[in-house]
């Protein structure tokens, strides 16, 4: 990981993260990067995003990176409340964008959260689909991140697609759901490859394109001619997404192991105080 | 009509074999008591269907009740993979079916609709449709697209946890509502569980947060923690300590032997004092 | 219309109605005969009945056969509010019922409220199938009310078929949404005939069997034997009717011409008296 | 971003020819005053979706403004029939078809889903599927049912009338919410005028009485009395006197012709004075 004196990798990516996003559309908030790049974008960049605090639960509230996906912060701030059916009237409407950080991307594009090895016989079953095969064939941006960037998570062939690419996954869908972007802990990419395959945006300041490709599964393309360096987050981006995110929830995401143990720990036991002294708890019961 | 019943009464409703539904998502408001009784009775060969699973599937795969599981996810979010989920996918030790999180809506809604199937575009071009044995590609009547056709899910029972309930089986949601309405909808027989029983009157009051309606409850069970170790917006939050503990005691059989006896093998009253009682939940868990 | 000396014919029609009623399913109560039927089973016949202010809006209130069905009462009671979909969801998993008063009704109990004459260049026009369509494929039990039993009302084929019956029309459709009860001011039909078609079940009091054929556009079955003859309102019956619609809007629906519009006139300016002495405005917004 | 704007901007994004759905139902919350509007325009072929149908769809008819009506039902409710169009549609003058309350909904749906259709049972054994030219029978891929495929129904604009909305396009329906919100995800663009725009903060506080959510809405006019002579509960009650009026006013061409100068050719607050003003409408119609 390149070292960078003001700023970390994880503010680097979620202020790329927040710049793709634009327009009037629901914005999830599932993950703490997803959650910190709505906030940052609707802060500064895309004042017209509806954030939502949790997948289905509240619309228009400042979403907090929280452990238990801000479920209570959505109550205690009401919001406008939605269904299930209304998020996913959102997504066939493309009025719904989501930062979707799965554990393989290939060179089109196809991503997996579901299973590592054969589907029927998995190494290691993950956790299912979700709802990435509704993005991947309605959303007209789909977007993904992924903050270790190795030939075991940027990888020629995914093991399963619960998520459809380009080329032979479009065989049945037009133009809707194919990936528009990857950022992960290197540089941003994009699609531009002839059957629409993976290509290089920009590198963040300190990746050189070797390092690119001796960490991608794949020859990967854009690498000719000047490549462009990611801009980095400004001095509000940073302040932003540290004032959103005082317990560094967006760290665990980094982390693994024992590490993310200890931290998980500490997150844990400060986040209860932190919600309440942000947040009083309102007694109410019912309406009027 | 008095709805209210016991925990055993909902138990005894459900038979072997039966394809149950169960609602909330994955850490969040899953009928965790009532799945803690099915957990620990003898019943087998269940099929389960989830839109989002957690805790709630992982804990009947773990006691062996369980031949099916129809799912668009499982896992714990934040915390990590479902242990013995995870086993089992790998092991084949069960049947699995690979649905999404619409599809499963969808398959809910054909049944509600009565209706063989619904159409989506979902799944197209993933893996989902290769493995799924139960979709079909058909083609548009009206020109020349390619869709799924998704088949109606058909639960037996749905089990669900909500805020407040009438005795009535009127249930108020307070935070996510999930696929709790869907299921209620399309099961035979709903049972809910809920953190306080409310006169009709007071329930009236919530409005549209009454989202559950009495003609789909067969039963109601008034259970206060009766979703943890999963949060109950707003009530409490998840308790991810108790998860951790989950998760380590999965890893190793005398582990899991352990947390059996403690906090499965135990009616819901003995499961709260194993927890330190309810005043301890609240220092850790309400917000 | 036959005299009768302590009830009249509108409340020997609700209380058959209402005695048809039964079980924990949502009761529609979208006309005067129809509110006051669910009413008055909910008081004396089918406790769990769960009855709608009006088809869409509020349920487990009290309805009031009001001219503008009953809106203004449904908010100010509050009930549950519904939406559209529940309704149809209620209707799609047989959880509602609904008295239906058609325009024409044939000896299968095909029904129409649609036109009268050629569908594509009509005599009169009426006003499309609304959602006649969904129930008779749907529920277990259909209930059909006239209130003006004639050869017009009451006919071998109807124009237009808004409504499935028995026959030819369930050709793709199963038992579900066949014809259960037609109740007019004559009597009680069912259809028991050998391809469902109409029979007589009860004649109301002071009703001959020559009245119903003269009055019946088809030779109508079940008049062999002894004719039972319709169990006439009690007094409870009578009293509950009469408490829940003081301004007589349900005479509204046997009348027409001049007495209906002076009737209507009459019943517009004490609506409005009547909801404000019985409902006070609560003065809300919002909630909590 | 502040989405307000006139009556009659409202008017000028609605083309010759355009597919125009309308919210409410039959003599509830129809936006009466956006459809006075396009009424009294010179827009021509327009074709009208509703579910119920009242004076919206009457009025519409009778300054001739529209080529093709579909529809589950058009009519008065209490007070009968709907007298333009029970004349267009005996003098085949337009094109109607001839839809059912769950189809148009179900049609809007398919729309927002971006499927091609939905299948259901309904109008089996009915005249609608023989005189529908848009509905196809198909068969049940996994089975032997004959089920009829309702194609998506695709507004290029929906108006709509709710009781509060913020200048971003929330908006808040107390009352029934009939298809309002169907028809504002399936349109292209959605206008919406209201009784009163509040404050998002405020709005807030209605909860899931939000129902339209501002992602979805294009426009917002703020018009106290928009419904009228339709009702808007729980602000006023439905004018039926002023229908009353409406239909003796139909049935003569002079009758209309003084009816379209006073109260179709005028702007809305022309409108209100011709009625005796806002204070003569809040004690006839306040409840």
């Amino acid at each position: 990981m390149p070292l960078m004196s003001e700023f970390s990798v994880d503010e680097v990516i979620i202020t790329t993260m927040a710049r793709q996003l634009k327009g009037e559309v629901l914005v999830s908030s599932v993950t703490a990067f997803g959650s910190l790049a709505a906030h940052l974008a609707k802060r500064l960049y895309a004042p017209d995003l509806a954030v939502l605090s949790t997948p289905e639960s509240g619309m228009d509230v400042t979403p907090m990176p929280t452990l238990t996906l801000g479920q209570f912060l959505t109550d205690v701030q009401q919001g406008i409340p939605l269904t299930m059916e209304d998020i996913f009237d959102a997504i066939f409407t493309d009025h719904f964008r989501i930062w979707i950080n799965p554990s393989q991307i290939d060179q089109y594009g196809n991503t997996n959260i579901t299973c590592i090895g054969d589907w029927s016989r998995p190494k290691v079953a993950l956790v299912g689909a979700r709802g990435i095969p509704e993005d991947t064939s309605h959303l007209s941006e789909t977007f993904y991140y992924i903050l270790n960037h190795s030939p075991r998570s940027v990888v020629q062939h995914v093991d399963f697609r619960s998520g459809a690419g380009n080329g032979e996954s479009r065989q049945h869908l037009g133009p809707h759901g194919a990936p528009t972007t990857l950022v992960t802990d290197l540089g941003v990419f994009d699609f531009r490859g002839p059957q629409g395959q993976m290509t290089i945006k920009s590198l963040h300041p300190g990746v050189s394109l070797e390092e690119v490709q001796e960490r991608t599964g794949f020859p990967i393309g854009g690498g000719e001619g000047d490549i462009l360096s990611t801009p980095p987050p400004t001095a509000d981006d940073i302040r932003l997404i540290r004032e959103a995110d005082p317990l560094e929830v967006r760290k665990l995401e980094l982390m693994s192991g024992p590490m993310a143990a200890e931290k998980f720990v500490n997150i844990y036991e400060r986040e209860r105080q932190t919600l309440h002294a942000t947040y009083p708890r309102v007694g109410k019961l019912g309406r009027g | 009509m008095d709805k209210r019943m016991s925990i055993d009464e909902v138990v005894e409703r459900i038979p072997n074999g039966a394809t149950v539904a169960i609602g909330g998502s994955s850490i969040s408001r899953k009928p965790m008591a009532l799945v803690r009784a099915l957990a620990r009775s003898d019943r087998r060969d269940l099929t389960v269907i989830v839109d989002v699973g957690g805790p709630d599937v992982d804990l009947l795969l773990g006691t062996g009740r369980v031949a099916e599981v129809i799912y668009a996810f499982v896992g714990f979010e934040v915390l990590g993979l479902a242990p013995h989920f995870r086993r089992a996918r790998q092991s084949q030790a069960i049947r699995f079916q690979e649905w999404t999180e619409y599809t499963v809506m969808a398959g809910l809604d054909a049944k509600i609709k009565r209706i063989p199937f619904m159409p989506t575009h979902a799944t197209l071009g993933t893996d989902v449709l290769r493995v799924n044995p139960s979709f079909r590609e058909i083609n548009d009547p009206f020109g020349e697209e390619t869709l799924v056709a998704v088949p109606a899910l058909k639960p037996d029972v749905a089990l669900i946890h909500v805020n407040y309930a009438d005795i009535q089986g009127n249930g108020v949601i307070l935070g996510d509502g999930h696929v709790d309405v869907l299921c209620a909808k399309a099961a035979k027989e709903t049972f809910m569980s809920c953190e306080r029983i409310l006169s009709s009157e007071e329930l009236q009051r919530f409005g549209r947060d009454v989202q559950i309606l009495r003609v789909y409850s067969r039963g109601v069970v008034e259970i206060p923690w009766g979703a943890h170790p999963t949060g109950c917006a707003p009530d409490y939050r998840t308790d991810l300590r108790h998860l951790q503990d989950y998760l380590k005691a999965a890893s190793s059989e005398e582990g899991w032997r352990q947390y059996e006896s403690e906090f499965v093998d135990v009616d819901h009253p003995q499961y709260l004092t194993n927890h330190g009682g309810p005043e301890e939940l609240v220092s850790r868990l309400k917000v």
